[in-house]
């Protein structure tokens, strides 16, 4: 019965502070880079909250995402200047955040919601007790993906398979057979 | 047996289909689409009427598996979407010969359908969340498929602003599952109508669904949240734009909206929660009404004008459906919210006919006159005949000029609205109708009237292939008017299923969880 | 210049074939060990873009044929669906009409041995498309770009 | 409490970087960070204390069931995570599409039309 609770923060806040530095910097590869480290730190925390798979799913994931976000972009074009500052986007966003922050206090804290470490369960108990005997798969979360919710995942294949088809679409060469005059709106 | 899993199976195993064979055989999206959109509408007109079923995916009953219903609201949609889908296709088998890469277009073509149709029969929180996200990826990647500078612009704003709606929308499903338990529509309802239906204001079931109302208005293009609309309308092909405005916004936005917060959330007289959303739906209906009608006069561009409009029309919808929302809410008569969901829902089908044909008569003058200029058209009439009166019926339906079917709709939505006691809301509504009938006159007057047009001149009318869905749209915008004054029985038909599952929310958990 | 140096291409070499078999082991023993059709099919996608880096994008498709891909990624998931369609037959979508068979086993747990490998073919195949995609598209529209970058 | 916390703060970083930031390849950050938050804010909902991972093993008995985190919300996670990967090689095909027509990555001059 470790505490995962020192670990969970220091990943989390070094999360926090990837971002920022993602966010903020005029670099794009230290941008992507720096993202790539949330997401890195973000496969531990999946480690340390008993999520083995997830782990290994955001890892390679996050491998990919860093080949193709380098490989498709920075290489075109390093740069991030910012001309002018975009001033209401930034104040909207902050009260904005301040709202969330005070709202999730409120919310977090309340009685409606179940406090860290003390899920619910209600459906998933059964998947716990009985997925083994029902679906012969000892992983449970393949027998959720797998078997229980297999129409959720069929919709994520297909998910994968419209992007990448709509990603293929968008790269063919020429939009039009024969090009007709188009006068702007 | 029943066969509602073949609304998602059969165009999903179209599309996957599609590419494969496309490599060797290139016309295999034209012919594989249409059979398929055929099948899905005969299949979708013939559930009309028929008992709501419950289909429980893998034999898993319902907390435990993914439960797909196919109940009175559910068949409305699909009925909606299934019938303009195909008469898209009809037309997109001309209209989209100018483009390349044909295949894609059908095969993403059938992955919105099937995204659609799965939003609409799924059981499921998170189901639904996941077919929100085909639908969407298949009309982002569709709204830039021209590939030309504005149509990349468009599809990237919209695919911006539809991440944060499907990161809201994931969110609220967290949140819920959360406090739950469970994932499962009727089951969430059962303990939220047990545990949270009191008088007791449970704050994460609010955050819940405030992020649910912002999710679903950014993909209905409600107003505060409608920046992508007006671009990324206009820049889809037309047969694209007819889908987005006819049925897309409608079954990823104001379906799930309605499915979410009628069905799962209920507005139950005594939740202090159910008024604060009935009353952002009002507001944000009231918004979009003025916004989209204000914005529409002043477009010279045929295609942004209907997209402002519309905003508009979609305000409608949700203003009768919200107006129901709050009566439910306060508990007042039943009758008056049956009256006013009814209209909301006789609008929404309404509206899918007539902004349908407008965007496809768009996509016909844009073919024959190669410009979408309203300054540089005129005297269409002339030159084209048959698209003139369809987009002229199209055009007096929207305004809502009498007998048409539009006039009937608003008229409901406002008799509703008075009935119930907003006067400055129903003002509102009545001022903006005679705004819809100022910006149609300004379509009608540049476009199907006045003077031959600079392109006009050598213009021709178009093949029968892109005319047939015109006409057949066009005998649906007349035949509604008449029908909803002559043959009261057939609107009860259609529209009476779904308006009882939105007014018996608690019914749905019974339907679904015996 | 094609691909990267010599070095580089030798143990690209080397080690795609072990990033391939480790990838195949996690798809295989997904319903026994974390892991499982997806995250195998990043991997296997992962050990093709990694040919590809190294040995420029003429190497990659001459090991995975691009036409191939193309069409194993439609099969990839179209198996998928025909698995639901085979339930379906039996009642109801994505029934599990496969023999279950001995717990703990690899041969066991019906349907969801074969789903893993489909999502596994189709994962892999459609990002290596999407990343070879990627690639040719920079190279075509921005030569003389990246080649003053490289120079 | 405070996790779930950290967690919508990253949501709103990521938010941020959606709204203000005008390069296009910043904007993708955002949604990628968003993404991260709620993939995170669905796990720690799932976690229990002193929780293990739901993978059973031969011999187990009711007891050390008893101890799995929840694993509904890991499937629910592996979905959004493949969802994410589709959406950014959509965005990522965009961006560079937008960067051959306008040889910019900066949105205020990329935009020309009105909203």
């Amino acid at each position: 019965m470790e505490n995962i609770t020192p670990q969970l923060y220091t990943l989390l806040v070094f999360m926090v502070i990837g971002s920022i530095v993602a966010i903020e910097t005029r670099n794009l590869l230290s941008a992507v880079i720096s993202v790539s480290a949330v997401g890195f730190a973000l496969s531990v925390a999946f480690l340390f909250l008993g999520a083995p798979d997830i782990a290994i799913t955001q890892l390679v994931v996050e491998i990919l995402v860093l080949i193709i976000l380098i490989r498709g972009t920075i290489l075109l074009d390093n740069t991030a200047v910012e001309l002018h500052r975009d001033t209401l986007a930034v104040i909207v966003t902050l009260i904005f955040f301040g709202l969330i922050l005070g709202f999730g206090a409120m919310i977090f804290g309340s009685r409606g919601f179940p406090a860290f470490g003390e899920p619910l369960m209600s459906v998933s108990r059964v998947y716990v007790m009985r997925g083994l005997p029902e679906t012969h798969a000892a992983n449970i979360v393949t027998s959720v993906i797998l078997d229980y919710r297999a129409y959720d995942t069929m919709g994520e294949a297909t998910v994968l398979f419209g992007s990448i088809l709509g990603a293929l679409a968008l790269l063919r060469k020429d939009g039009k057979v024969a090009k007709k005059e188009v006068v702007p709106a | 047996m029943n066969l509602v899993p073949l609304f998602v199976a059969i165009p999903l195993g179209v599309a996957f289909l599609i590419p494969m064979i496309g490599i060797w055989w290139k016309k295999s999206g034209e012919v594989l689409s249409t059979l398929s959109m055929v099948a899905l509408s005969v299949m979708a007109l013939a559930s009309i009427g028929a008992p709501a079923v419950v289909h429980h995916m893998g034999g898993w009953v319902a907390p435990k598996g993914i439960a797909v219903v196919a109940d009175g609201l559910s068949v409305l949609l699909l009925v909606a979407v299934n019938v303009i889908g195909l008469l898209c296709i009809i037309f997109s088998l001309k209209y989209m010969k100018e483009y390349t890469g044909l295949p894609k277009y059908y095969a993403l073509f059938m992955l919105m359908v099937a995204g659609m149709n799965g939003v609409v029969i799924s059981g499921d929180l998170f189901n639904l969340f996941v077919f929100l996200e085909i639908a969407s990826i298949a009309s982002y990647a569709l709204v830039a498929f021209g590939v030309e500078a504005d149509e990349l612009e468009a599809g990237f704003k919209y695919l911006i602003l539809g991440s944060v709606a499907s990161v809201m929308i994931l969110f609220a499903v967290g949140t819920v599952y959360a406090v739950t338990g469970s994932l499962n529509m009727a089951d969430v309802a059962r303990t939220i109508s047990l545990d949270w239906s009191g008088p007791e204001m449970n704050p994460a079931l609010l955050l819940a669904a405030a992020l649910f109302l912002m999710g679903f208005s950014l993909k209905a293009a409600l107003v505060p949240f409608h920046a992508w609309l007006p671009d990324a309308h206009p820049s889809a092909p037309a047969p694209i734009s007819a889908m987005l405005s006819g049925v897309v916004i409608k079954s990823l936005g104001v379906y799930a909206i309605c499915r979410v917060f009628f069905n799962v959330f209920g507005f139950a007289a005594t939740s202090p929660t159910s008024v604060i959303i009935a009353n952002s739906m009002i507001g944000f209906s009231v918004l979009s009404i003025v916004v989209g009608g204000l914005a529409a006069v002043g477009q010279w561009d045929l295609k942004r004008l209907l997209a402002y409009s519309s905003i508009g029309q979609i305000g409608y919808v949700t203003l009768g459906l919200g107006v129901g929302a709050r009566i439910l809410a306060t508990g007042e008569s039943t009758a008056l919210a049956a009256l006013a969901i009814f209209g909301g829902l006789f609008h929404l089908v309404n509206h899918a006919a007539f902004k349908s044909l407008l965007f496809l008569s768009s996509g016909a003058i844009q073919t024959a006159t190669g410009t979408r200029d309203m300054k540089l058209l005129g005297g269409i009439r002339e030159k084209m005949p048959i698209t003139a009166t369809t987009t002229n019926l199209a055009a007096l339906s929207i305004a809502g000029v009498p007998p048409f079917s539009g006039f009937w709709s608003k008229l409901l939505i406002i008799v509703a609205v008075v009935r119930a006691g907003h006067l400055g809301v129903a003002a509102v509504a009545i001022a903006m109708a005679f705004v819809t009938l100022v910006y149609y006159v300004k379509l009608q007057r540049n476009i199907i009237f006045g003077e031959v047009g600079r392109n006009v001149e050598n213009a021709r009318e178009v093949s029968a292939a892109m005319y047939v869905p015109l006409i057949v749209l066009a005998f649906v915008c007349v035949g509604f008017g008449i029908l909803a004054v002559t043959q009261p029985a057939i609107g009860e038909r259609m529209l009476g299923p779904a308006r009882d599952v939105l007014l018996n929310g608690a019914e749905y958990v019974k339907l679904v969880l015996g | 210049m094609k691909g990267l140096t010599l070095i580089v291409k030798t143990i690209t070499d080397f080690v795609v074939a072990f990033i391939v078999v480790f990838g195949a082991y996690i798809v295989l023993y997904g319903h026994l060990t974390p892991g499982g059709g997806f995250a195998g099919g990043v991997i296997i996608a992962c050990a093709f873009i990694l040919l590809m880096l190294g040995h420029g994008k003429e190497v990659a498709f001459s090991r995975l044929g691009e036409r191939l891909a193309h069409v194993l990624d439609s099969a990839g998931a179209l198996a998928f669906l025909i698995i639901g369609w085979i339930g379906f037959w039996g009642g109801y979508f994505f029934l599990n009409v496969f023999g279950r068979g001995e717990q703990f086993r690899l041969i066991s747990s019906g349907m969801i041995l074969p789903i893993n490998i489909a999502i596994a073919f189709k994962v892999g195949t459609s990002l290596f498309i999407v990343f070879a995609a990627l690639a040719i598209f920079r190279r075509r529209s921005f030569r003389s770009m990246i080649e003053d970058e490289l120079s | 409490m405070t996790v779930y916390f950290l967690c919508v703060v990253l949501l709103t970083m990521g938010l941020y970087c959606l709204v203000a930031k005008k390069n296009i390849v910043k904007k993708v950050i955002g949604v990628v960070i968003m993404d991260y938050a709620v993939n995170l804010y669905l796990i720690i909902i799932g976690y229990k204390t002193g929780g293990t991972a739901p993978v059973v093993e031969p011999g187990m008995g009711e007891r050390a069931l008893e101890r799995f985190v929840d694993p509904l919300p890991q499937a629910l996670v592996l979905t959004s995570i493949v969802i994410g990967l589709g959406v950014l090689a959509l965005m990522v095909s965009m961006c560079i599409r937008l960067y051959e027509k306008h040889g910019t990555f900066d949105m205020s001059q990329i935009s020309k039309l009105r909203g």
